[in-house]
């Protein structure tokens, strides 16, 4: 029986090594752990220790290690228990006083609320039981609609719009000042296109450059990447009257690359 | 009633709508054809036999089971097939806004939830929580609504001005929803 | 079987969540509670003795038919229904500590599970398992959550007396869950 424990322990451990490989930096399996809680008692129960017993400065640098290698170490709620984690190992340092009775253990607070939680998990593996039990029957699919009836009365309470007042609060964005839209300008695609086009013939007409059913977008794209091979003397515009399409050359007199 | 039968009756039971015959015979990959409508039949005889409530029918789409028809109005007066609705968490949330912000029109409403509220507002007014108070100056003067008589009813408040004021609502607020209600 | 058997029958057939004893006693005035229970165990029998692929389950304080165990799988693979979707460990969590606690603010669950707990509370409010149920004193006011009918629903539970009593967990705890959950 403790053979398959021990199983069980070393097989978990091989997973936590796994992800505080420092080559894995960007391992991210945020939903493997529920918080910062899971995460340690995770880390403790791997190693078994004793609850009560934590080698807080071990404990605490898997800890600190571990978020990082998850990328977790930007989650303020991850941060604020390494925080503690560290607080207490520094308490754990200081000189006790002569009467160990009058001591109070530091990790006092850290023990009650690992063990708090692992009775909310013990819960929490016991409702999803119930709620897969459950999920085996099906109650009735389709439900007929009642013959000529006054609309079924509404349920209202002020807990309802209170909440939904607050969602509605949580949900305002911060005031804009001025919207800055992104134009999609490709004119980096658009110069390919145009080399592209200019292999296969030393003449084309812009129309040609900015392809059936232009955007604005496009036009713009084509434009500003013919400016800028003129500029650096790929290509030769030329416009033989005014408003006609203009022209487009490819300048091979000037090899540049 | 043999195990297909009962099978049978199951996804009947569970289906949203009428179950074709091919749907049938796809839940047991054992099963003829002919042996689905044996059980159908054993399932309709067995309605019958044993006198229930319900029955199997035959539409144009599948079967279906369907309760008997003289108990519909028994069943309607004790309101189970139209039990008390609860307004979605969209309604409410515009419900909500309109509640603190009225009279306000709808792209007030849509600016702050940050979706088109038509069908929402449409449903509210028909639910007749919600009416049309006003039209706003300027372009195309949009209409403005706010709450009923009957809103207050639900909540069971006197008055808008017994709705908890903003600042008391768990999150402080910088700017948008700072006006207090005010009664017409 | 007789014919309230027969009319609760099709009522219960015809409701889409449990239905409470007074609301089935709702449906024939001339009917004793006594009456009714009688038809609800007449229904009972009737399942088991013919063999049906439904049962009447008893749970969230009301009587509900659903279809048995058995069949789910052959019924989810036809396409004929889904299972509802699982919840996440943090929706469980939450859950446990709202239906042991209830009522129950925010910064209690956050200080417990040790993560901030906004997006759950509100995904959970939106699936109707847990609901506002009143505001605490003091600063803010904080909203107070509960569980919901639903909760039971969905847990195939009949009410909150049916969650293991904390002496049952196997982490003994003297403080945190101290208190029995309470039905409303």
């Amino acid at each position: 029986m403790s053979g398959l424990t021990r199983a069980v322990a070393v097989r978990q451990r091989m997973s936590i090594s796994a992800i505080v490989e420092p080559e894995r930096p960007f391992v991210v399996e945020l939903e493997e752990f529920s918080g910062p809680l899971d995460l340690l008692l995770h880390l403790i129960r791997e190693q078994e220790i004793d609850i009560t017993d934590i080698p807080i400065a071990q404990i605490a640098h898997q800890f600190l290690h571990a978020i990082d290698a998850l990328g977790l170490d930007e989650a303020a709620n991850y941060l604020e228990m390494a925080a503690w984690l560290l607080r207490i190992k520094i308490q754990m340092l200081l000189p006790r006083p002569f009467d160990e009775e009058n001591w109070e253990d530091p990790r006092a607070e850290l023990v009650r609320r690992l063990l708090e939680y692992e009775q909310v998990r013990e819960v929490a593996r016991w409702l999803e039981g119930q709620a897969d039990l459950r999920s085996g029957q099906f109650s009735r699919g389709w439900v007929p609609e009642a013959p000529e009836q006054e609309p079924s009365p509404i349920v209202l309470d002020l807990g309802q719009i209170l909440a939904a007042v607050d969602r509605v609060l949580e949900s305002i964005p911060q005031p804009v000042l001025h919207r800055v839209v992104p134009r999609p300008l490709d004119v980096e695609g658009a110069t390919r296109r145009i080399l592209d086009l200019l292999e296969s013939s030393r003449e084309l007409d812009f129309l040609d450059v900015i392809g059936p059913e232009p955007t604005v977008a496009d036009v713009l794209s084509a434009l500003m990447a013919l400016l800028e091979l003129a500029r650096v003397g790929r290509v030769r515009l030329m416009q033989p009257k005014p408003f006609s399409s203009m022209a487009i050359a490819g300048e091979s007199t000037h090899p540049t690359d | 009633m043999n195990r297909l039968t009962q099978l049978i009756e199951a996804a009947l039971f569970s289906a949203d709508s009428p179950v074709s015959l091919s749907q049938l015979a796809a839940l047991d990959r054992d099963a003829s054809r002919a042996e689905v409508k044996a059980a159908l039949e054993e399932l309709t005889n067995e309605y019958v036999r044993s006198g229930h409530g319900i029955e199997l029918a035959e539409l144009a789409d599948g079967y279906q089971l369907l309760t008997r028809r003289e108990f519909a109005d028994a069943i309607a007066q004790a309101h189970l097939a139209t039990r008390p609705r609860r307004l979605s968490p969209a309604a409410l949330e515009t419900l909500a806004i309109i509640a603190y912000k009225q009279p306000v029109g709808r792209a007030e409403i849509e600016e702050i939830r940050g979706v088109s509220v038509d069908g929402v507002l449409r449903s509210l007014q028909e639910r007749d929580l919600i009416d049309v108070v006003g039209r706003a100056e300027g372009m195309g003067r949009p209409l403005l609504y706010g709450t009923t008589p009957v809103f207050l009813e639900l909540l069971g408040l006197n008055r808008l001005e017994d709705l908890p004021r903003i600042e008391e609502l768990s999150i402080a607020l910088s700017t948008p929803m700072e006006r207090r209600p005010q009664s017409e």
